[in-house]
């Protein structure tokens, strides 16, 4: 028997970062089928043609159809949501994948933009919920 | 005899595969992203191998939803671009080599790896960006690809260290087939980045650069980065990397590099890219 | 602390689960069959466990045709059981304890084992009819069941060897699991028999003896029969047997054996069952 | 590296059996795609009205439709079929596994089922076509 190379606690003592688990993935399992769905150009026309009514065809929570209405992705991920299913969403909005993940960060598109220009976040400070504590 | 020749790592960011598609790549964006390639996209021209083993992550385009593989080995005969949600990529489709897949299957299952063969998938991005930035628009690829993906994503993800074993192993398998081939092995994904939450936009170059300074030689050390520390200096998505270390692997104990390239930003994603000739 | 406390070893020959479906149990061709059953529907009503790990084959009901993992671990809360050209069988929907599969996951990819999961899956008679066996006609199964499906169809399957340590690290898994459960394995499929071809109806008592002989204390000798010997001795079909491996690994070094029972035919099957106590 | 512990062509040297491969699967994949679409009641019913017209919704070969027009299980196997596909097939017409298992062997129905109840086919003579020839 391997032993673990670190507590699997320390994956959530990074700052501002959900790991994609294997249980998360089952609470999301509904809302990525939603997601995948949209890989098909006639399912994202159903979808534009009417949001609400296309979510109910999905076993989704409520708080996740809400969620995706208001395209708010860092509430998907809270929900268990992951970016690479998420980005199926954005896609079919036309956005780019730069503008749905900076959606996530409290800053706005041009921001970002400017940030990832300039050499994206430094990792300083970034590395350790509680080393930063110290 | 077949034999792995050379072998090449790249970012494969969708944005990038967009500029191309859409006639971007002389953009001030883009072009010092393209110009990286340049050297590679002459030298390949000479040395295009009979079949490319493209190691590259599904992004919740194939897998992920209802089977989350740790290693899927493609094994259709033909593998069409995926629909990510913005239409197919116009690029030719994929054409597998399957009876040297069907070789490795056996032997990397003798070698106790519990692969998954995949026998129906469209391919991402991830796959299909690489084969973009090397060979360019042709009409079709010139070689045949066998596509192994592997879970990046889903906690829990093989170590790197397996990732290191499954290389060796597959260079192994490839040495054994009888007939006279030229293999490639690519290694994609990377370099740092994070695509969610608060933290996204996490670029590490001093963690990238040291990465691409001890791939050549300096293997050890790569070995034994552990997932939480990815996570930590690279991001989330930067544990790509660990796909890298199923190239360096399968290339044997000494490589030569040929060439390297080192850009930020592309989209969200540090782009690295490195090209490494096989000495042994 | 998690403990395996036992393992059972049975058949899942679909004409059982036809006969139980069907009333026909006290059939003279089928008396027989049941009778050696009764033993284990009673001791199991004492000992009962919260979860039975059920390693077993899909026939081609929910992978097989696009997806051929090596090892599959049931991730879904549920599972309904498949329909197989005759109506899905009249059984409980079967519960999993997604904590503990989640927790095996962990540990078995630390453990360098590169399972795949499984998100969404119908489980089939290799499944229903061992639970169907021990627990009867109950209209909810009285334990949680993690089902673990092993690739004995598709060659390459994996070597009896590597079977035999997937089940030594499920009883690593188990024991490191917080929870206080008691747990079960079950391995199922065998004996001998071949479903196929101008050989079909093969049926090697002397092989199967030996290996249910064997299985207590001199697993050695089991562990190194090669897939060529299975297939030679025991049927194309009598490959199932690296099932009981897993099972026989996971109740560590010493076993006694509760009881045991040999028939011939189950349609066209030797059907084979024991049940081990594990003492360490 | 390990080494393989028999030849591979050692797996053809088993008399009246075929094994398996990722190889023949292949060539099977339309065939057993449509087996597995016969886990569904009305694709079964839709077959029951028109066989032929059913099976030419799938990419199959001629052959390989005629084979199970005429329920030819052997010749199914010989065209890369594997059995547990194919009894979707002999599932819907209501046969036993034993009566489609049976009719491969050259034996009646009849025949196969006294065998069986007899102790089944013996190995001996069974295990190795070079051994038979020495
Ligand atoms: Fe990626
Ligand atoms: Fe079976």
């Amino acid at each position: 028997m391997r032993h673990r190379l670190y507590p699997l606690e320390d994956l959530e003592d990074i700052p501002g970062t959900t790991v994609f688990t294997a249980k998360r993935s089952r609470q999301a399992y509904h809302l990525h089928k939603f997601c995948m769905s949209l890989m098909d150009a006639a399912n994202r026309e159903a979808f534009k043609q009417d949001e609400r009514a296309y979510l109910d065809r999905f076993r989704m929570s409520e708080e996740q159809k809400q969620a995706v209405l208001d395209r708010d992705f860092s509430r998907l991920i809270d929900l268990g949501g992951n970016i690479y299913f998420l980005v199926k969403l954005s896609n079919t909005d036309g956005w780019s994948t730069q503008k749905a993940v900076g959606s996530m960060t409290g800053m706005t598109a041009d921001e970002y933009a400017a940030m990832m220009r300039a050499g994206g976040r430094s990792p300083e400070g970034q590395r350790s919920i509680r080393d930063n504590l110290k | 005899m077949a034999r792995i020749t050379a072998g090449i790592a790249t970012s494969h960011v969708p944005a990038i595969g967009a500029a191309i598609d859409n006639g971007k790549t002389g953009d001030e964006y883009w072009a010092p992203v393209f110009a990286g390639y340049d050297w590679t996209k002459e030298w390949i021209r000479d040395n295009t191998p009979d079949v490319v083993i493209l190691v590259y992550n599904d992004h919740a385009s194939a897998m992920m939803l209802d089977i989350v593989p740790t290693f899927a080995l493609g094994f259709a005969e033909e593998f069409e671009p995926a629909d990510e949600g913005w239409g197919a990529r116009p690029v030719p489709t994929v054409i597998n080599d399957t009876d040297l897949a069907g070789h490795i299957a056996e032997q990397l299952v003798i070698d106790e790896f519990d692969i998954t063969i995949m026998n129906d998938i469209k391919v991402d991005h991830g796959l299909t960006v690489p084969l973009s930035l090397m060979f360019g628009q042709p009409s079709e690829w010139p070689c045949k690809v066998i596509p192994l993906a592997i879970n990046v994503t889903q906690f829990p993800t093989p170590s790197g260290d397996r990732c290191w074993q499954l290389g060796a192993a597959i260079r192994d398998a490839v040495r054994s087939f009888p007939e006279d081939l030229t293999v490639q092995v690519w290694g994609t994904g990377g370099m740092s980045h994070q695509l969610q939450g608060p933290r996204a936009g996490l670029i590490n170059p001093e963690f990238d650069n040291a990465f691409l300074d001890n791939l050549t030689s300096h293997t050890t050390a790569l070995r034994h980065i552990t997932r939480l520390e990815y996570l930590r200096q690279a991001g989330t998505e930067g544990i790509e990397l660990i796909m890298w270390l199923v190239m360096r692997a399968a290339l044997g104990k000494s490589v030569e590099e040929l060439h390297r390239f080192y850009h930020v930003p592309a989209s969200n994603t540090a782009v690295g890219h490195i090209v490494l000739k096989a000495l042994d």
